[in-house]
């Protein structure tokens, strides 16, 4: 696999921006949506079509759709307005993100894929792109145009990297979010983000496991746990009147190796007696309504509060996710709340109350294990970790869009005995994409998530190289699902887990057997051990 | 929304400092008149063209000083071909124009002109012609 | 005959002309500007924020003992003003920037300073040279403007001194202009709106400064001129040249475009959500003012279709639809 | 509606060359689906795999935990991969006629 890698360059970019023309290359777009699951969420135009053909079977009043749709969003959306206005292209974003820096195709610079669909705002909302046309930086809406939205608003991870560098804090994310909200009126959206949204809907979760593939997925998990700690925890499903309600991505509960983070979850749980329960009805923290419009995140987000005021619970507690974080924090109560059937969250384990999450009455299980180690409430062993050197990576919306940057790094410090940071520019607010973020995790779009997460691969090689790093831990389940594609292109030999694996790992449960493996069932020492290529690289 | 009358009160206070000088002015009665020049001796014609004068007697000052400091050039031969004493006190202010109060600092303080350094080694010659003359003397020398 | 009738008619015809130029132009450009700038900002006004959807560049304020970024990811209205001051005054977010160099098919990231230093000196000087301007439009003239004239010619170089704004506000918009035209990526986004703006920037400080230690002018006159506009008696000077004129004209065009271009970002910047709101959205609700009802799968509906599942797995069915 | 066709066998496939309707499944459908995962002929511990895959697919309706299907066959992932160089979640499911699971997976 090495030796077909892509060679990252920098070529000054040449065409012109205002020539809509896309090329659909294999390996960096997404399927269509299949017409079965648009249908299922109500939402317009289901057909089979292929963004390769030169046919999209768009609605015949296609303009007018889009035309109007982002009038109603300019009028709905203060940031969609502004964004459209004051940009000034001084070009701070452009090699802020990741797409870009993998891909070198300039569409990709932050200002270019906004200047897409400002170049339309221009040419139809402002008197002087109205008068001036094309002199005013105005652009005919076209079916051309479509398609180049579709190729560019599939390939931003809405992950805010280019934000926190914009003077006037420009997000692209809200640019594509809009743009994806427009395309969905006509019918072009994804298959990997609508079926999951469809299932999401209909079943409870993104993957589409029933209740009883539930309960059985949790019941084998906690077989698992007890060969490794000879310890049987409780899988308590939609308890009424536990005092928590704990929500996680499904994947925790499917894929690998989400699911070892859930080991971890389930033994810190058992361990500190918390009085909690799973739900089968939102067996999903995720959201990939996020990826889809404004509306489908409200209509998959109302389970949560639905479920919480149902069993009456005091409070919620969120698992590992990244964009399940960014809907939890920044639009959960503002959307389904007010959560006043929820009490402030206190923790039961050591009186704390969550001040910062006093109103939305979600924490995130990274602040929950913090406060916990703070007040040493649970014991743990980190030499149980000694197999793995281990880095953070941020996942992008908990870093940008909530500020968790020390609670997972005060757990981690806590459970391992190696953990080496990734350069300055690369972790915390200035974090690099996975390259799969929003939906784009796909396998036919390969090509682009390699690209998209180099620049994080990059870091990885840094401290891999530098410390030895062979273990990267995150807190996000698409980070979980394609990083490991990831690093075996770019950086062969990191492995990569949740946090709480790690933390369920050095956890000295009461009553556990003398623990011979680790959450993954591995023996708990490297066979052997590996000699740090720090000292070949900085002697 | 909450934020607007936020948004509408900084706007406004925008657009007031924007408009300062038209209250200030409207306020202020101020007069488009412009400061009143009056030459003390009534002469017609100054040491160049009075548009010159106006615009660069800065110029001609500096000039007029480098080269008496520097190069001993003590006259100052105009267009004309009359001959001036090269001397801010003794030829411009004696001769014409009064005292610095009361003709540069019109105009100078009218268009907040900071005075440049002149002043920093010239005095403004008193009212009366003998003492200027007296004064004259004294910096001449 | 003619010319006894010609010349007076010229003449006043001459006389309107200069009028327009000065008077009407100014005045109509600087309605516009202050019409257009509120037209905008009143448009973003009436665009509600729905979600409360700050950046955050820093910690957030959670546990007490977790020490958080209360200027990057501020948690209460005040830190959002910090937050705000920093940008509007210092760039913050642009102080920010690095630039990605591929060496040795790795990225490096180095600090890259320049765009923030050149952005800051023009912003900076440009607001100096504008109050500094007060001079000819109050009388008497404002101590603070004396002041700022005093400072601003520090060094005393020249006569009339030299004024420093004046000197960095030109090169930093060279500099904003050199970049746009050397650095490719920059110039494949540049549009011909980057290039005008700048272009009538340059041209108003060079003819600005053209007239201040080259071509001289009359500043009596320029201020009366002023004077009349400001308090709505125009008058109109003999003797202000051409190029004054250019000056007042490119000023006057700059104000007119002002509202419809990039440049309103002056008003957007105070505006933008990612940067203005606090990041408090689990501490505080924050109301969407177009809030909607959704078509959600209930928990009713999904316990009707998934009850023999429910049943066989042991999952508690909620009672109270049971009977 | 794409079609993947073996000889004169045709199935309605979705882009990703999945079976569209997973109820059509028969034995030879898996053979016939192999061929695209690059497996000449399905041995006995591919039919394993398959059959375990299979049996919970109509027991859930979904594709067993990537961890169960391990555990359940004795197979290590590793060992799963080089059975199925897809993976258990893609190649597995393709040849045993179920839906590709999607999400954070």
């Amino acid at each position: 696999m090495t030796d077909n890698r892509h060679k990252i360059e920098q070529v000054p970019p040449r065409s012109d921006w205002r020539d809509p023309a896309v090329e659909f290359r294999k390996g960096t777009y997404c399927h269509s949506a299949g017409a079965k699951y648009v249908e299922a969420l109500g939402l317009p135009n289901p057909r089979d079509w292929n963004p390769a053909d030169a046919d999209w079977k768009l609605p015949s009043d296609w303009k007018e759709i889009i035309l109007n749709g982002m009038a109603e969003r300019l009028e709905r959306f203060r940031s969609f307005k502004l964004f459209m206005d004051v940009c000034v292209r001084c070009g701070a974003c452009a090699d802020k993100c990741h797409y870009y820096l993998g891909s070198n195709d300039p569409k990709n610079m932050p200002m270019v894929r906004a200047e897409l669909i400002r170049s339309v705002y221009r040419r139809y909302f402002t008197p002087a792109g109205r008068v001036f046309g094309s002199l005013a930086g105005g652009r005919e809406l076209t079916e051309e145009v479509i398609k180049e939205w579709f190729y560019y608003f599939y390939q931003c991870s809405e992950c805010r990297r280019c934000s926190v560098f914009c003077p006037f804090g420009i997000d692209t994310a809200e640019i594509t979010m809009i743009g994806r909200e427009l395309l969905n009126l006509l019918g072009c959206n994804i298959n990997w983000i609508t079926k999951p949204a469809a299932d999401c809907f209909r079943v409870g979760n993104h993957l589409g496991i029933q209740p009883h593939a539930f309960k059985d997925s949790l019941e084998f998990a906690a077989d698992e746990l007890e060969e490794v700690t000879g310890i049987r925890v409780d899988i308590p499903i939609g308890k009424k009147g536990a005092e928590v309600l704990f929500v996680m991505p499904s994947a925790d509960f499917f894929a690998t190796p989400h699911y070892y983070t859930l080991l971890g979850y389930m033994s810190l749980f058992h361990e500190i007696g918390l009085d909690f329960t799973y739900s089968a009805y939102a067996s999903e923290g995720g959201n990939f309504g996020l990826f889809t419009s404004h509306e489908m995140m409200k209509r998959l987000n109302a389970k949560i509060y639905d479920e919480a005021r149902r069993l009456g619970v005091k409070w919620i507690l969120g698992g590992e996710c990244g964009h399940m974080w960014r809907v939890l924090h920044q639009y959960m109560e503002t959307m389904n709340g007010p959560a006043d059937f929820l009490e402030a969250p206190v923790s039961p384990v050591t009186g704390t109350r969550f001040e910062n999450a006093r109103s939305t009455s979600m924490v995130h299980i990274c602040e929950f294990t913090a406060d916990l180690l703070y007040h040493d409430k649970i014991t743990l062993d980190p030499k149980r970790n000694d197999k793995w050197s281990v880095t953070y990576h941020d996942s992008c919306n908990p870093a940008r869009g909530m500020g968790l940057l020390e609670e997972p790094r005060y757990v981690l410090k806590r459970a391992c005995n190696n953990f080496h940071e990734m350069p300055e520019n690369t972790i915390r607010e200035q974090t690099f994409c996975c390259g799969s973020g929003s939906g784009l995790g796909t396998d036919e779009n390969l090509e682009m998530r390699l690209r998209g997460g180099f620049p994080r691969a990059n870091a990885v090689r840094h401290v891999r190289e530098k410390h030895g790093v062979n273990l990267l831990s995150c807190i996000c389940a698409i980070d979980k699902a394609t990083m490991p594609t990831l690093l075996e292109y770019w950086v062969p030999g990191v492995e990569v887990a949740g946090v709480h694996e790690l933390l369920g790992n050095a956890l000295v449960m009461t009553g556990e057997k003398e623990r011979t493996t680790n959450l993954r069932g591995e023996p708990l020492q490297a066979a052997v051990p590996e000699t740090s290529p720090a000292e070949v690289v900085h002697g | 929304m909450g934020d607007r009358p936020l948004i509408y009160g900084g706007l406004c206070l925008f657009v007031a400092l924007v408009t300062f000088p038209v209250w200030k002015g409207v306020a202020a009665q101020s007069s488009t008149k412009g400061p009143e020049v009056k030459a003390v001796v009534d002469k017609k014609q100054c040491v160049a063209p009075r548009a010159y004068m106006r615009e660069a007697h800065m110029e001609l000052l500096v000039a007029w000083r480098d080269g008496k400091v520097r190069r001993q050039e003590r006259h100052y031969t105009a267009r004309d071909g009359t001959v001036y004493n090269v001397s801010l006190t003794g030829t411009c202010l004696t001769q014409c124009h009064g005292s610095k109060e009361k003709f540069c600092d019109s105009c100078h303080e009218y268009a907040g002109v900071s005075a440049p350094n002149c002043w920093g080694c010239h005095t403004s010659p008193p009212a009366e012609p003998a003492k200027m003359a007296a004064a004259a003397a004294g910096e001449m020398r | 005959m003619a010319a006894l009738v010609a010349v007076p008619l010229l003449a006043s015809a001459a006389g309107v002309g200069k009028g327009i130029l000065l008077v009407g132009i100014p005045y109509a450009a600087f309605a516009i500007f202050l019409g257009g700038l509120c037209w905008r900002v009143v448009g973003w006004a009436r665009s509600p924020v729905p979600f409360r959807i700050p950046t955050t560049c820093g910690q957030q304020t959670s546990l007490p003992w977790i020490k958080s970024a209360p200027l990057d990811n501020p948690s209460t209205g005040l830190g959002a003003v910090g937050r705000m001051a920093l940008e509007v005054l210092l760039f913050r977010s642009l102080f920010r920037n690095n630039r990605a160099e591929i060496y040795d098919q790795r990225y490096v990231f180095g600090d890259s300073k320049w765009l923030w230093l050149g952005a800051l000196a023009f912003h900076w000087s440009l607001l100096v040279i504008l109050l500094r301007h007060l001079r000819l439009f109050v009388q008497p003239v404002p101590a603070f403007v004396l002041f700022m004239g005093k400072v601003d010619s520090f060094f005393q170089i020249g006569a009339p001194a030299l004024y420093l704004s004046n000197v960095v506000v030109l090169c930093a918009l060279a500099y904003l202009l050199l970049r746009r035209l050397w650095d490719l990526r920059l110039r494949y986004i540049s549009q011909f709106s980057d290039y005008f703006a700048l272009l009538l920037l340059l041209g108003t400080a060079l003819t600005g400064v053209l007239m201040r230690y080259g071509t001289r002018v009359d500043v009596v006159a320029v201020k009366r001129l002023a004077i009349g506009l400001a308090t709505f008696q125009p008058v109109v000077p003999d003797g202000v040249g051409i190029v004054f004129l250019i000056h007042l004209l490119m000023v006057s065009a700059l104000a007119a475009y002002f509202p419809f271009s990039k440049l309103v970002h002056m008003g957007g910047v105070f505006l933008s959500p990612t940067r203005n709101l606090a990041n408090n959205s689990r501490m505080k609700r924050h109301v969407n003012p177009w809030n909607y009802p959704v078509k959600t799968h209930t928990y009713a509906e999904w316990e009707e279709e998934f009850r023999d599942k429910l049943l066989m797995a042991e999952i508690p069915l909620d009672e109270a639809k049971h009977d | 509606m794409l079609e993947y066709k073996v000889e004169d066998r045709s199935y309605e496939v979705d882009e990703e060359g999945f079976l569209q309707e997973p109820e059509l499944w028969t034995e030879e459908v898996a053979k016939d689906f192999a061929l695209t995962e690059n497996i000449a002929e399905l041995n006995e511990d591919h039919w394993k795999l398959i059959n375990f895959v299979r049996w919970y697919f109509v027991q859930y309706g979904i594709a067993p935990m990537v961890r169960k299907v391990c555990k359940e066959t004795g197979f290590e992932l590793q060992k799963i991969y080089e059975m199925f160089p897809s993976g258990p979640a893609k190649g597995v499911c393709k040849v045993a006629g179920l839906p590709k699971p999607t999400g954070c997976v």
